[in-house]
């Protein structure tokens, strides 16, 4: 598993960065950047610990608790736009330039909305009055499914949202107490092989490319740390490029990560680490967001919201 | 008297000046997540007086209401059982003591797959937690009912009812009482806890999800309801325990009262 | 002898019973879902053991969870005893304290996760949180349950205050805050694994929340089966205790036949 | 419990009077064992810890008696009044009523306990602390009330009635625990020490009520007291127990003229003589 | 505490002798006042539940003196005792030790409850519940555990020193309280009906060992009882409290002479006279 040992206060020094997961198949590019020496080559010294979800991990990046974390960019959206002050470090996943072209957008897309083999529901808008699951609300799953409904013709707030954990959800589907199931890998492979059916896959369909899982430090730690953050750039672009061209070994290294059969992991959608951050895709981002009502005007993002040189 | 006028104010004064000095202390906070009070209570006032009030509030009682009724019955009801028959004790104590170090949680799944995510989880989880602190106080309660009671009782051949109902449920009243204010303490956490999941209604679902899209204002604004709710609900408690245990009152007041 | 031998029997019963109850659930309406069958569960916890990181895991766990209880009770109960014993402290204090009560971990998790990060600090943070209180309102029951003729003979021999709050009030107040100690045992090792489950503290509750996480179930119950253990065992630790402070109190007292 | 006895007793008041009956109760009964303790003997704990508190103990109560148990402090009188009550088991010989074995506490008797405060439930006011043992008798309301009554009033509390016991003197709760006993009309009256709080006045009133309620309801009573006048009074035997583990060192008969009376009894000669001769019993092993 | 006093005192075997000392210590102090109860009154609750237990009491105690209370059950005795160790606040009035109002327990009293089986620990061994009260002394450990001991053997419970007070009999208890007060050597002793439960052999020991400890000590000794003989053989003065609310009905002076001797003393007429005289004034009101 990851290296999960507390950050000892003392040996918290100048050149330590203390990186907060979430603990997913993403993640690999990380560790290898630690195992193969990228960090060190910068001089700097990673210590990881594994947060339960990413707004924990914003809380605790803003105050310095932890130097930076991983977030999806619609958590980070969220805390943005409520005036938290935070800067992007480096990309951790997303979609390559060339996803929405693939045949089969689950082989590029770790999300798909599930529905039981027999429910009638053959588009996103028939979602509308029915129980749709999501891992949380206000957060990627229900974003990117309300716009699948919006942009087949439904109101997204006609759905009947519900937050289930993954195993409750397939499970809950099983038993008909939901429609439908918003899911992320390992479990979409889960709900396939129950035979439920892909209604759609909502991340690449609503991201389209780019980075969407961020590395993301505090501003003022972005400040204070500043040498130290760019180091952690150039190291996991690094390894970030290195993960793309060695997927074999970044898919061992994942399931040794999640805990998860290679095979599994594997047969999941194929994942990819960007090696920049875009500003018209954290831009587009935000104007959907907005446009769903998800934030109450759209927050102005310009280059300051990356750590630069 | 004059001691007594004492106590009220300084009752009052504490948490008149704790609330100015947050105010004071917060007032120009530009911190995101401690911000002025004066703007907590501005989302205060937006959200709960009365805008989900009827949605969201009432909700989130009636389900604390109910699973909080049946945890006390039924913590009562099992600790009188497994307090006076030795073999339901030796049976149950460990699988209650097994269960109680689980964090509920991971038995969520199971739980969903028994009875669903619906209102009868919610009730049932609070009814689960808060069940425990009043059977553990009433085990205990009875228990330590004096023997001279006990005795009498016998000599004076009560029966078996009369001895539950006159004897051992008075005598245990205090410890159980006390038992069931911890319980109504559990059943207010276990009812924000289980609006973590199923549809998002309730004070609990509102305040966690204000908590998880950092809109924290909101957050504070549901953390000050349910401070309120829960002193009031431990008002309405204490003044039904006053009335019920006038005589245990009475009969512990320090003799210099 | 023989009446040790038979409780232990038939808490063996019990457990075998839930046992069965278990396979009955894996097998037959929930099969196929989350809830793995038990033996399959022991498996896996047979494999866990033999790994260095369970223990590691174990150990903080149990630390975090022992430490903190530690911490909720001395300071619970000296709390405790000050507002059970002065009226103007009750005074002062019990709006506050009322105010905090229902105020859950879950929710005050993201501030404590801000100000102390995701350290073995913060879970201890939110064991005493979680645990104090408990301890406190039990406390303060047990200092009123206290026999005034005891604390009037301590004032009549010219006792200090704080020589009758440690050896009449304290020992007094014993039988509540055994049950205090009883409930919050645990519910201080769930909120060590929750923190580390929701905060990412370190310890098992990191471990269940990756094998949630990876939806690997069987290692999840194994971790669910541990912590049941875990329990039994801070309960056989505290009665244990509770035996040997109170073995002059009615419930303890040697039956003597 | 006797059919035509009255139904209720008045207060008696330093003198007390016989029924008018041509026979009392009292003599029909007399030379009937009703209780029979034999070669009873009781150790508290067992192992190392055992104490062997009372050995081989004999003696027996004819029906209608008051017999009174003197002895020294802690030799084991209440400990043999819990036997005889069936709250705690011997450890071997016997208790008996009426020939049947004592092995739980038995239904034609009541004990007033030493720790009279401990005995009353404090949520209790005294009337209902009477009334508690009275439920299951399923007496008619006007009868249940008027036991409770005339108990209140023998005990000299109708005015306490509705306060609780934790707000009464120590005399009161001792005479509310009497009250709740005489209330219950049980046909074997034990009381362990019932007098020691209440002042002099009280006490010989009390002491009239129990011979009254002997004569009118035909009641056997067993009182353990430390006063040694009192016993003699009392007593138509004084059991007297001594030496540690508890043994019957005498049983002396007391001849004392019926009706007694507390001046003219207390002023004869046989009681002196018989006060110096269970005195002279308790201070020989001394 | 006299300082002159002896060390220890030895238990007082049925007649207690006075001291050498050629001026006795309570002849020096004589006719000073010790404890000073003036117009006090005493009432609980307020408002419509008040009730006014002590209405205008008066009466003093001087130096190196036993007085005795003795009065009605329920009249106010225990109150009354409670006021004078500041555990009740008056409700007017005042008492006083040398000339200072009590408004807080005293240091210099010790109180022996009538409620004695609550009013020790059960939690601590019998030695343990006598030696609480004197940690805060600061003895030396070999004065603390010979004041205990000599105070277990003064109330006859050396064998019973480690056991717990709920393995006693009642009558040990009170004892075992006894013991404390005594160990405790406080200046005022106030003892409510301490003799209770203790059979006749251990009274008049106990009585003749509460004269003694006044002689060695120049104590001052206040003890409620219901016992009349008792109340002329301690007492320098008998207190008659009467009527509710509680009020002064006489103070008798016992001029028995000293030494007093549980034979010879309630032998001469002086004592039967005192008695009568007592019993009289108690009897007059009811
Ligand atoms: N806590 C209380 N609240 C109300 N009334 C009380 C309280 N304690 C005592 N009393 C009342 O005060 C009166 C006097 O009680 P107290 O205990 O002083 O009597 P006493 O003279 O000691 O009697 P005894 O000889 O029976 O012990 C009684 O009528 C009693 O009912
Ligand atoms: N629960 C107990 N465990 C152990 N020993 C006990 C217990 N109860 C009583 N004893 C012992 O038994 C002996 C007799 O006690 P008991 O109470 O019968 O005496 P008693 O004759 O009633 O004395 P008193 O006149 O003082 O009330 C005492 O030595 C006491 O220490
Ligand atoms: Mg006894
Ligand atoms: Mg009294």
């Amino acid at each position: 598993g990851s290296e999960s040992s507390p950050p000892a206060a003392d040996g918290a020094n100048e050149s330590t960065l203390k990186v907060g997961t979430i603990g997913i198949a993403a993640d690999a590019a990380l560790q290898s950047a630690i195992d193969k020496g990228y960090f060190a080559e910068e001089g700097i010294d990673v210590e990881v610990s594994v947060v339960a979800n990413p707004p924990a991990g914003i809380a605790a990046a803003q105050s310095g608790q932890l130097d930076l974390t991983y977030t999806p960019s619609i958590p980070m959206l969220n805390a943005k736009s409520q005036g938290v002050p935070l800067t992007v470090v480096a990309a951790a996943d997303g979609y390559p330039d060339d996803a929405l072209e693939q045949e089969d957008l689950s082989q590029v897309d770790d999300t798909g909305l599930y529905v039981a083999a027999d429910s009638g529901i053959d588009s996103p808008k028939d979602l509308e009055g029915k129980r749709v699951s999501v891992p949380a609300r206000k957060a990627q799953l229900e974003v990117t499914v309300s716009q699948l409904v919006k942009d087949d013709g439904g109101d997204p707030a006609k759905v009947n949202w519900m937050v289930l954990d993954p195993a409750s959800a397939l499970q809950s589907l099983k038993d008909d107490r939901i429609e439908a199931a918003s899911l992320v890998t390992p479990f979409t492979g889960q709900a396939a092989s129950a035979g439920n059916t892909l209604l759609a896959s909502p991340g690449v369909e609503f991201f389209e490319k780019g980075a969407i899982g961020l590395w993301v430090a505090g501003s003022a730690q972005a400040e204070s740390k500043h040498d130290q953050l760019l180091g952690f750039q150039r190291a996991i672009y690094k390894a970030n490029a290195y993960a793309n061209e060695n997927l074999d070994e970044s898919q061992k290294q994942a399931a040794e990560i999640t805990g998860l059969e290679l095979d599994a992991v594997k047969a999941g959608a194929t994942p990819f680490w960007p090696v920049e951050v875009r500003l018209e895709d954290v831009q587009r981002t935000a104007a959907r967001m907005t446009a769903l009502g998800f934030l109450a005007e759209e927050p102005k993002l310009d280059q300051s919201l990356f750590l630069s040189e | 008297m004059k001691r007594k006028a004492l106590n009220w104010s300084l009752g009052v004064a504490t948490p008149v000046l704790l609330v100015a000095a947050w105010w004071a202390a917060s007032a120009n906070s530009m911190n995101t997540f401690f911000p002025p009070l004066s703007a907590i209570m501005v989302r205060f006032r937006e959200l709960w007086l009365f805008d989900h009030f009827g949605s969201d509030i009432l909700l989130s009682l009636r389900n604390l209401l109910l699973g909080y009724a049946v945890a006390t019955v039924a913590g009562v009801v099992i600790g009188f059982v497994t307090a006076l028959v030795p073999v339901a004790r030796w049976a149950l104590d460990p699988v209650i003591h097994f269960l109680r170090g689980i964090p509920p949680v991971a038995l969520v799944p199971i739980f969903i797959s028994l009875i669903g995510f619906g209102i009868e989880m919610r009730v049932a989880s609070i009814a689960l937690a808060a069940l425990f602190p009043t059977l553990i106080a009433t085990v205990d309660g009875i228990r330590s009912v004096d023997t001279t009671l006990k005795d009498v009782s016998s000599v004076y051949r009560l029966s078996r009812g009369e001895k539950l109902a006159q004897v051992y449920l008075p005598a245990a009243g205090p410890q159980i009482a006390s038992g069931m204010q911890v319980s109504l303490q559990v059943a207010f956490i276990v009812m924000i806890a289980s609006e973590m999941l199923g549809s998002s209604e309730g004070i609990g679902a509102m305040t966690l999800l204000a908590q998880q899209s950092f809109m924290i204002p909101d957050m504070w604004a549901g953390i000050l309801l349910l401070g309120v709710i829960g002193f009031g609900a431990n008002l309405v408690f204490e003044l039904l325990k006053n009335r019920i245990l006038a005589w245990h009152a009475g009969s512990r007041r320090l003799a210099n009262s | 002898m023989k009446t040790q031998i038979k409780p232990a029997a038939v808490g063996a019963l019990g457990i075998a019973g839930a046992l069965l109850l278990w396979q009955y659930l894996a097998t037959g309406p929930m099969n196929g879902s989350a809830l793995p069958a038990p033996g399959h569960a022991i498996a896996e916890l047979a494999a866990l053991l033999a790994t260095g990181t369970f223990w590691a895991d174990l150990a903080d766990t149990i630390l975090i969870a022992l430490g903190g209880l530690a911490i909720s009770a001395v300071a619970g109960i000296a709390a405790g005893l000050l507002i059970g014993s002065f009226a103007p402290v009750r005074y002062a204090t019990m709006a506050v304290l009322e105010f905090l009560k229902p105020i859950p971990p879950i929710v005050v998790l993201p501030l404590v996760v801000l100000v102390l990060g995701p350290t073995a600090q913060m879970s201890w943070v939110l064991v005493v949180i979680g645990c104090a209180l408990p301890i406190v309102m039990q406390t303060v029951a047990g200092v009123h349950d206290t026999d005034p003729v005891a604390r009037d003979t301590a004032r009549s021999y010219g006792m200090g205050h704080a020589e009758i709050l440690l050896r009449v009030t304290l020992p007094g107040a014993m039988p509540f805050i055994g049950t205090a100690m009883r409930v919050a045992a645990p519910a201080a090792l769930v909120v060590a694994v929750v923190a580390g489950l929701l905060g990412g503290g370190p310890g098992l509750g990191q471990s269940i929340y990756q094998a949630q996480a990876a939806g690997d179930f069987p290692v999840l119950y194994a971790l669910v089966l541990v912590l049941g253990l875990l329990g039994l065992v801070f309960q056989g630790a505290t009665r244990l205790a509770e035996r040997r402070l109170l073995h002059w109190h009615e419930s303890y007292r040697e039956v003597v036949l | 419990m006797t059919a035509t006895a009255p139904n209720s007793f008045r207060r008696a008041a330093g003198r007390h009077t016989v029924q008018e009956d041509p026979m009392t109760v009292r003599d029909a009964a007399a030379a009937l064992p009703r209780l029979e303790v034999t070669a009873l003997s009781k150790t508290y704990g067992s192992g190392g810890s055992a104490k062997c508190v009372i050995e081989d103990l004999t003696f027996t109560v004819n029906t209608g008696e008051v017999v009174c148990i003197v002895g020294p402090s802690g030799v084991g009188k209440t400990t043999l009044l819990k036997c005889l009550a069936g709250l705690q088991p011997v450890t071997s010989g016997a208790a008996a009523i009426d020939g049947r074995k004592i092995d739980g506490p038995p239904a034609e008797m009541a004990l007033v306990f030493q720790d009279y405060n401990r005995s009353l439930m404090p949520w209790l006011t005294v009337r209902k602390n009477i009334r508690l043992p009275l439920r299951h008798l399923r007496l008619q309301a006007a009868e249940l009330n008027q036991r409770i009554d005339t108990a209140l009033e023998a005990v000299g509390l109708t005015h306490a009635a509705n306060q609780y016991p934790w707000q009464l003197s120590g005399g009161m709760q001792q005479r509310v625990a009497i009250a709740r006993a005489l209330a219950y009309r049980p046909e074997i009256l034990i009381m362990d020490e019932p007098f020691a709080s209440v002042d002099a006045q009280t006490r010989f009133e009390l002491e009239d009520l129990c011979l009254k309620i002997r004569d009118d309801f035909g009641m056997t009573i067993l009182v353990v007291t430390h006063d040694i006048d009192e016993a003699v009074y009392l007593s138509d035997r004084v059991v007297v127990l001594g030496a540690k583990p508890a043994r019957v060192l005498d049983v002396v008969d007391i001849d004392l003229p019926a009706p007694r009376d507390q001046i003219s009894s207390r002023a004869l000669k046989e009681f002196a003589d018989q006060r110096t001769n269970v005195l002279s019993m308790i201070r020989k092993p001394a």
